[in-house]
C-alpha cells in the first residue's frame, strides 16, 4: 500500500498507467477485429471533397495572443490566491485587505487592457 | 515518438521567413464544400483565410447543372411545368406557376376563379413548408439543433396536405396551363386550415427559440450586412433583398394570380443583416398563413382547369413572366416558334442572382460567420444550377 | 479472513482502481441519456430498437461498431503524435476522478491539494486537441485546435476564480475538507450547502465547465457547420471514438460530480434524517442533476463565436468572479456565519 | 416608389433611348425594344441612371440560338421604384459578338459567362471569361441548336409505332 | 435614382404595401431570452414525441400518393398513347396485331395484343403523365412504395411486376366541395364520373 506524501501521487501514477492499458487494450482490440482495406483516396486528407490546396500545417495568424499574455498574468494571480484562500481565515482582516489591493491592481490591469481594446478580436 | 521531433525540426528549417528575418504568416486556401454542411448542398467556395479571417471568397457553381434549358427545348408545356419543380426542389408548386402564366398569357387562356384560388392556396403553403426549412436549418447552423426539429413537425401537417392533393411531396407536378391537374379530393380545405392553425400556434416558439435568444443576437445582428444598392445591382431578390429594406415583391408589384384580392403586409428589414434575413423569413411565414385563410375560406366552386385545347400548340412570340418564389424573383422567357414545345426557355432563378453578391459580403467577415451568412442567404443548388 | 484481505494495501488499490471500470459503461449510460432527452426535447423518440427496451443498447452498440471499425491515418498525417492523441485526452479526462468523494473514505486518493489538482488535470485534454490538430495536416483541424486553446484561455481563469472562493469559503482545498465544511450549517435538520453563499460562484462554474467540456453553446472548436468536427476531423473508428465522444462524456461526469462535490455538498445528504442513504448515491444525484443541466442547455441553444465567447470571458465572467471572491472574503469576516 | 403605368413608361423610355433603339411596344406588361449591339451598353446605362427610369436591377441576360439568322442576345432590366419592365433584345451579327455590360451592372458578370459557355456568344471586355458551370475542358456550346441531347440521339423513341418513326429520335 | 436614397420610410408610400419592421426584436433583453427558450425544451420533454417508429408503424398514404404505376393488362390497347407523352421515354411497349372472330363465323376483326409493357422506374419522374393519357383506364398509381433494387438494371419492371401492383390502387378520392371538373374535357382524363360530385 503505497503511503505517504508521495504514495498518494504513487496511487495517481498507478491509475495513470491502467487508464492508458485501458485505452490501449481497446485500441489492440479494435486493431485485431477491424478490416484494413487501405486505398489511396482513403488516406488523402479531408478538405470537403476535393484536393487540399497548400498543407495544414502553415503559419497562420493567431488572433489570440494577446490574451494569452493576459491569461499568463492573472493565473499567476490564480496561484497566488490559492494559498491565501486555505489560511485567510487565520490570518483575519489583515491578509483580506492586503490581497484586495492585490486583486484591484490586477483588476486595473484588466481595465487598462479593456480600454486599450486589447479585449477586442483584430 | 521518433517521429516526432524531426517533423517539428523538418518544419522548424522550413519555416517560411520574410526578409527582415521575421516569421511570416501565409493565407490559407480552403475549401468550403462542395461535400460541407454549411453549403447544403454542393455549393463550393473557395476562401482565403488569414487566421480565421476571410480575406477572398469565391463561389464555384455547377455540380448540379443538369441543363434545365436544354430539356425544356425537348419536352411540351405540359412536360415542362413536371420538370420546373425540380429546379427549386423545395418550392415545386412556386417553380409551376411562372411557367404555366407564361403559357396561358401567350395562348390567351383564361383561368377558372377556382383555379386560381387553389394555385394561391398552394403556392402559399409551399412558401411556408420552404420557409420553415430554412428558418430549421439556419438554427442548424449556428448550432441550434431544436428549431429544426420542431420546424420538421409543422411541415408535417402541411406536407400531407399537398400530398393529399398532389400525390407528391416535393415534385408536386399539380399546375397544368389552363389551371390544374385535378381538383383537390374532400377534406383539403380542413386539413390545410388545421396545418395554418399549427403553424400559427408554433410561431411563437420559434421567436421564443431564437429572434429572442440572446446568443442568436450575438451570432447574427450585424453580421452579413448586405447593402440594398449592391443587392439591386446583383439582382437579389425574395426575402434577402427585403431583409436589406426593399420593399420589391412580384406579388405587390406586378400581382398575378389574384393576389390583389388579399390582405398581406411585406416584412421589411432595417439594416440586412442576418438578424433581418431570419427575421422576415419568420414574417413572411405569419403572412402566407393569412393568404392561405382567406383564401380558403373564399374558396369558390367552379372548374379546375380552363378551356384547352387537347394539344398545347403556342402561339409564335416571346413572353416573359415572372412570380415570387419563395426564394425570390423567379421568371421564364419563353419564345415559341409555334410549336407544342419552347423554342427557348429561360429560367430566371432567384438563387443564381442571389449566390452571385456573397463574395462582397464574405470579404472580411470570420469563418463563423461565413456559415451565418452562407445560412441566411437561403439558396437552393438545384436553383443556382438549374 | 476477509477483513485481513480487505485490509490490505493493494487490495484496497485494486478495489480503488476499478473506478477505471465504470468509466467507460457510465460513459455509454449519459450518451444514451442524453440522445434520449435531446430527442424528447425535439418532440422525438430517439433510439428504439437495440436492446429493446428504449434502445437502450444504443450507445452500446455504437461503441462495438467504433471497435470494429477500419483506422485511418491519413498519409500527410504525423503519425505517432496523430496515434497517441487518444491516450493524451482520456487520461486528462479520467484524472479528474482521483480525488472525487464519494464517502468520507471514498476516495482514490485525498489529495491535499485537490481542488488544484483537479483544475490541472482538467486541462490535459486540450493538449490532446491541440496534437490532434496539429498532427492531422488538415485545415479544419488546425482551425480547431486552435480555437480548442483559445477556449482554454477562456474559461481557465473564471473557473480556477469561482473554485477560489469556494476554497476560501471551506479554507481547505481538499475535497473531502470541502464536503465535510458544506455540513456545518443545518438548519431544521437541512443541511445547507455552499450553493446559496456562492451563487454567482457556481453560474461562473457552470459556464466555465460548459466551455470547457467544449458542449453548445461554447461548442466552437468542433463546429460541426463551420469546421465538420473540427481538431478530430481525420480521426476514425475506435481513435474518434475515445478523442471526442469518450472523453467528452467522461470529463462531463468528472466535472459535474467536481461541481457537485464544490457547491452542492457533493456526498453529503440532503437533510440529517437521510444519512442512512450511502454517500454515492447523494453525489450521483448531485451529479446527474448538474448534468441535466448541461444536457438540456445543449439541446436549446445556437453557439457563440469564439471571439465573443473571449470578450464574454474577460469582460464579464473574470471581473463577476474577483467580485465573487471578496463578497466571499466579506462573508466569511463578518462574525454572524 | 408609385406604380408607372406601362404605357407611360413606355413613353418615357421611348423620350430616353428612342434614337438608339427601335420597336419601342408594351406587351403583356412590359416594355420591348430591339436594341443595337454597337448601342446597348449606351442604352443600358441610360435605362440605368436616368432618374425618371432608374432600371438600376439586372433581371437576367440569355442568348437565343436563331440559326441561321445569328444569335440574339436578351437583356432584362427592371425598375425597383417604378416597378416596370424593359426587356432589350439584341440581334448580334455574323461574329456572335457583343460588348460587355459588366461596366455598368456587375452582376451581368456571371450571366455573361452562361451566356458564353452555352451558346458561344463572346463579351467584349469580360473581366473573367471563365466557364462558369461546365468544367473547364468541355467542349460545345450545349444550348446550341445543333448540340444534341445526346440521350435523344443514342436512344430510340419507345412511343414509334414503326421503326421508321424512331429514326433520328423520334420527335426531338 | 438610387435605391439607398429611398430607405424603408421613403420607400413605402404606396397605399397597398404595408410593411413591417424588426424594430423592436432586435433590443437586448438581458437573458430573458435563453430562459424562455429553455421553457420551451423543457415544455416539450414533457409532453410525448409526435414521431412514429417508422417500420412498426407504417402511416397511410393518401388516396393520390404517387408509389408506382400499376398496369391493368387487359385494359391496354397498345395504343402507345403513354409511350408518347412520357416526358422521359421511360415506358417501353411492344404489341403485334392479331385477328380475332368476335362471334362464330362472323368477319375476322383485328385487335392489337400487347408483348411487352416495361417501365424504367430509374428514369421515370413520377409526374403521372402517362396515367393521365391513358385513355382506355390501364394505368393506375398504386400505393406500393418499397421496390428498391440492388442495381439500377433492375428497376426497369415490366408486364407482370406491374400487374401485380394492382392489388392496392386505390379507389378514387371523392373531390372537395364546390368541384365542378373541367370547363370543357380537355385532356382525356381517366375517371369522367368525377364530376359534379
Amino acid at each position: 500500500m503505497p503511503d505517504g506524501y508521495f504514495g498518494s501521487y504513487l496511487t495517481l501514477a498507478i491509475y495513470s498507467l491502467a487508464m492508458i492499458g485501458l485505452v490501449g487494450g481497446t485500441l489492440g482490440l479494435n486493431r485485431l477485429v477491424s478490416p484494413k482495406v487501405p486505398g489511396k483516396e482513403k488516406m488523402t486528407t479531408y478538405e470537403s471533397g476535393v484536393d487540399p490546396i497548400g498543407s495544414g500545417q502553415s503559419q497562420t495568424t493567431i488572433r489570440y495572443y494577446m490574451f494569452a499574455l493576459l491569461f499568463v498574468i492573472f493565473d499567476v494571480e490564480a496561484v497566488f490566491l490559492f494559498p491565501w484562500a486555505v489560511v485567510f481565515e487565520e490570518i483575519g482582516v489583515f491578509a483580506f485587505v492586503e490581497m484586495m489591493i492585490f486583486v484591484a491592481i490586477l483588476a486595473l490591469g484588466l481595465l487598462y487592457a479593456w480600454r486599450k481594446k486589447v479585449l477586442d478580436w483584430i | 515518438m521518433s517521429s516526432l521531433i524531426p517533423t517539428t525540426d523538418r518544419w522548424l528549417s522550413e519555416a517560411r521567413l520574410s526578409g527582415d528575418g521575421t516569421l511570416r504568416t501565409e493565407e490559407m486556401v480552403l475549401n468550403i464544400g462542395p461535400q460541407h454542411p454549411a453549403t447544403h448542398g454542393v455549393l463550393r467556395v473557395v476562401v482565403t483565410l488569414d487566421g480565421e479571417k476571410i480575406v477572398e471568397a469565391k463561389p464555384v457553381i455547377g455540380y448540379m447543372h443538369r441543363g434545365h434549358e436544354k430539356l425544356f427545348e425537348q419536352r411540351d408545356f405540359r412536360q415542362i411545368t413536371n420538370l420546373c419543380s425540380r429546379m427549386d426542389w423545395l418550392s415545386g408548386i412556386n417553380n409551376e406557376i411562372p411557367a404555366s402564366l407564361a403559357v396561358e398569357r401567350l395562348m390567351e387562356i383564361e383561368v377558372p376563379r377556382r383555379a386560381t384560388f387553389l394555385r394561391v392556396i398552394m403556392a402559399e403553403i409551399n412558401r411556408i413548408l420552404n420557409h420553415l426549412m430554412f428558418t430549421g436549418s439556419f438554427g442548424l447552423e449556428l448550432g441550434a439543433t431544436t428549431p429544426v426539429m420542431y420546424a420538421f413537425r409543422e411541415r408535417e401537417l402541411l406536407q400531407s396536405a399537398m400530398e393529399m392533393a398532389t400525390g407528391g411531396r416535393l415534385h408536386f407536378g399539380f399546375i397544368r396551363p389552363g389551371g390544374l391537374k385535378e381538383d383537390v379530393p374532400r377534406g383539403f380545405v380542413d386539413l390545410a386550415l388545421r396545418g395554418i392553425r399549427q403553424l400559427q400556434r408554433a410561431i411563437p416558439d420559434y421567436e421564443d427559440l431564437l429572434i429572442g435568444n440572446e446568443i442568436f443576437k450575438a451570432r447574427t445582428v450585424g453580421v452579413g450586412l448586405l447593402d440594398p444598392d449592391l443587392a439591386v445591382e446583383y439582382g437579389v431578390s425574395g426575402p434577402i433583398l427585403r431583409a436589406s429594406g426593399v420593399p420589391y415583391d412580384v406579388r405587390k408589384a406586378e400581382p398575378y394570380l389574384n393576389y390583389n384580392e388579399f390582405d398581406f403586409n411585406i416584412p421589411v428589414g432595417l439594416h440586412g443583416d442576418s438578424f433581418d434575413r431570419y427575421w422576415v423569413l419568420i414574417q413572411e411565414m405569419k403572412e402566407s398563413a393569412k393568404i392561405v385563410e382567406q383564401a380558403l375560406m373564399g374558396l369558390p366552386s367552379g372548374s379546375h382547369i380552363g378551356q384547352v385545347p387537347k394539344r398545347l400548340t403556342v402561339p409564335k412570340g416571346a413572353i416573359w413572366a415572372k412570380a415570387e418564389n419563395p426564394l425570390g424573383e423567379l421568371g421564364y422567357y419563353i419564345v415559341s416558334d409555334g410549336d407544342s414545345r419552347p423554342y427557348r426557355m429561360k429560367a430566371r432563378t432567384p438563387s443564381f442572382s442571389n449566390i452571385s453578391v456573397v463574395p462582397h459580403m464574405l470579404r472580411g467577415a470570420y469563418v463563423p460567420d461565413m456559415v451565418a451568412v452562407l445560412g441566411s442567404m437561403f439558396f437552393v443548388v438545384g436553383d443556382i444550377d438549374r | 479472513m476477509i477483513a485481513e484481505i480487505l485490509g490490505n494495501g493493494y487490495v484496497q488499490l485494486g478495489m480503488k482502481l476499478g473506478v477505471l471500470m465504470i468509466l467507460l459503461p457510465a460513459t455509454l449510460a449519459l450518451g444514451w441519456v442524453e440522445l434520449k432527452i435531446g430527442a424528447h426535447m425535439q418532440a422525438r423518440m430517439g433510439p428504439m430498437y437495440p436492446g429493446g427496451f428504449h434502445g437502450w443498447a444504443q450507445t452500446l452498440a455504437d461503441g462495438i461498431k467504433f471497435v470494429l471499425k477500419e483506422n485511418i491515418i491519413p498519409k500527410n498525417a504525423d503519425k505517432s503524435v496523430f496515434s497517441m492523441v487518444p491516450y493524451v485526452t482520456m487520461l486528462g479526462a479520467a484524472l479528474i476522478y482521483v480525488v472525487i468523494p464519494a464517502g468520507e473514505n471514498l476516495v482514490i486518493e485525498n489529495l491535499e491539494v485537490g481542488v488544484f489538482y483537479v483544475l490541472a488535470a482538467s486541462s490535459i485534454g486540450v493538449i490532446g486537441v491541440l496534437m490532434a490538430g496539429w498532427a492531422s495536416a488538415n485545415k479544419y483541424s488546425m482551425m480547431g485546435a486552435l480555437r480548442a486553446a483559445a477556449q482554454l484561455i477562456a474559461y481557465e481563469l473564471p473557473l480556477v476564480l469561482a473554485a477560489a472562493a469556494v476554497a476560501m469559503m471551506a479554507g481547505s482545498l481538499s475535497l473531502v475538507d470541502i464536503v465535510e465544511g458544506q455540513k456545518q450549517i443545518v438548519l431544521a435538520g437541512f443541511y445547507i450547502p455552499f450553493l446559496p453563499f456562492q451563487i454567482i460562484g457556481f453560474v461562473i462554474f457552470l459556464i466555465a465547465a460548459t466551455a470547457e467540456m467544449t458542449r453548445p453553446p461554447f461548442d466552437m472548436p468542433v463546429a460541426e457547420a463551420e469546421l465538420i468536427t473540427g481538431a478530430f476531423t481525420e480521426y476514425t473508428g475506435i481513435r474518434f471514438a475515445f478523442s471526442l465522444f469518450a472523453a467528452e462524456y467522461i470529463t462531463m461526469i468528472g466535472l459535474s460530480a467536481f461541481g457537485a462535490t464544490m457547491f452542492l455538498g457533493g456526498y453529503a445528504p440532503l437533510h440529517t434524517a437521510l444519512e442512512f442513504i450511502p454517500g454515492i448515491v447523494w453525489l450521483l444525484a448531485k451529479t446527474g442533476t448538474i448534468l441535466f443541466l448541461l444536457i438540456w442547455i445543449r439541446w436549446t441553444f445556437p453557439r457563440l463565436r469564439e471571439d465573443q465567447l473571449q470578450k464574454f470571458a474577460w469582460k464579464v465572467l473574470i471581473p463577476l468572479s474577483l467580485v465573487n471572491i471578496f463578497i466571499t472574503g466579506a462573508l466569511k469576516l463578518t462574525p454572524w456565519i | 416608389m408609385e406604380r408607372v403605368e406601362p404605357e407611360e413608361f413606355s413613353r418615357r423610355v421611348s423620350a430616353k433611348i428612342g434614337d438608339l433603339a427601335t420597336d419601342v411596344e408594351v406587351k403583356y406588361g412590359h416594355v420591348w425594344a430591339k436594341v443595337d449591339p454597337a448601342r446597348i451598353v449606351d442604352v443600358v446605362s441610360a435605362l440605368k441612371t436616368a432618374p425618371d427610369l432608374a432600371c438600376g436591377y439586372l433581371t437576367f441576360l440569355a442568348g437565343v440560338d436563331w440559326q441561321e439568322e445569328g444569335f440574339e442576345v436578351v437583356v432584362t432590366v427592371y425598375s425597383v421604384t417604378n416597378e416596370n419592365t424593359v426587356i432589350l433584345s439584341v440581334s448580334l451579327g455574323a461574329d456572335a459578338t457583343m460588348p460587355t455590360l459588366t461596366g455598368v451592372f456587375r452582376s451581368a458578370e456571371w450571366h455573361e459567362r452562361e451566356a458564353h459557355e452555352m451558346f458561344g456568344i463572346n463579351f467584349d471586355g469580360h473581366p473573367n471569361p471563365e466557364k462558369l458551370y461546365l468544367p473547364e475542358d468541355f467542349e460545345g456550346h450545349p444550348l446550341r441548336k445543333d448540340f444534341r441531347l445526346a440521350s435523344r440521339v443514342f436512344k430510340p423513341w419507345p412511343g414509334a409505332k414503326d421503326p421508321s418513326e424512331a429514326a433520328g429520335g423520334g420527335r426531338a | 435614382m438610387s435605391v439607398a436614397e429611398n430607405r424603408v420610410d421613403e420607400l413605402v408610400t404606396r397605399e397597398e404595401i404595408k410593411t413591417l419592421s424588426p424594430g423592436e426584436a432586435k433590443r437586448t433583453t438581458y437573458g430573458i431570452g435563453l430562459i424562455k427558450g429553455l421553457g420551451i425544451t423543457l415544455r416539450h420533454m414533457l409532453k410525448p414525441a409526435i414521431t412514429i417508429q417508422y417500420p412498426d408503424v407504417v402511416d397511410e398514404l393518401p388516396a393520390r400518393s404517387r408509389g408506382v404505376i400499376a398496369l391493368k393488362q387487359e385494359n391496354c390497347t397498345v395504343c402507345m398513347l403513354c409511350a408518347r407523352e412520357c416526358p422521359d421515354w421511360c415506358i417501353y411497349i411492344e404489341g403485334h396485331k392479331e385477328a380475332r372472330e368476335s362471334v362464330a363465323g362472323k368477319r375476322a376483326k383485328k385487335f392489337n395484343v400487347l408483348d411487352r409493357f416495361a417501365i424504367d422506374y430509374a428514369l421515370c419522374m413520377y409526374c403521372g403523365i402517362c396515367v393521365e393519357v391513358c385513355p382506355y383506364d390501364a394505368l393506375f398509381w398504386g400505393q406500393e412504395d418499397n421496390y428498391s433494387e440492388h442495381d439500377v438494371v433492375g428497376l426497369t419492371h415490366e408486364m407482370d411486376k406491374l400487374s401485380q401492383w394492382m392489388y392496392n390502387v386505390p379507389p378514387p378520392v371523392e373531390l372537395e366541395l364546390g368541384a365542378m371538373g373541367p370547363e370543357v374535357k380537355p385532356l382525356p382524363t381517366a375517371a369522367p364520373a368525377k364530376e359534379g360530385s
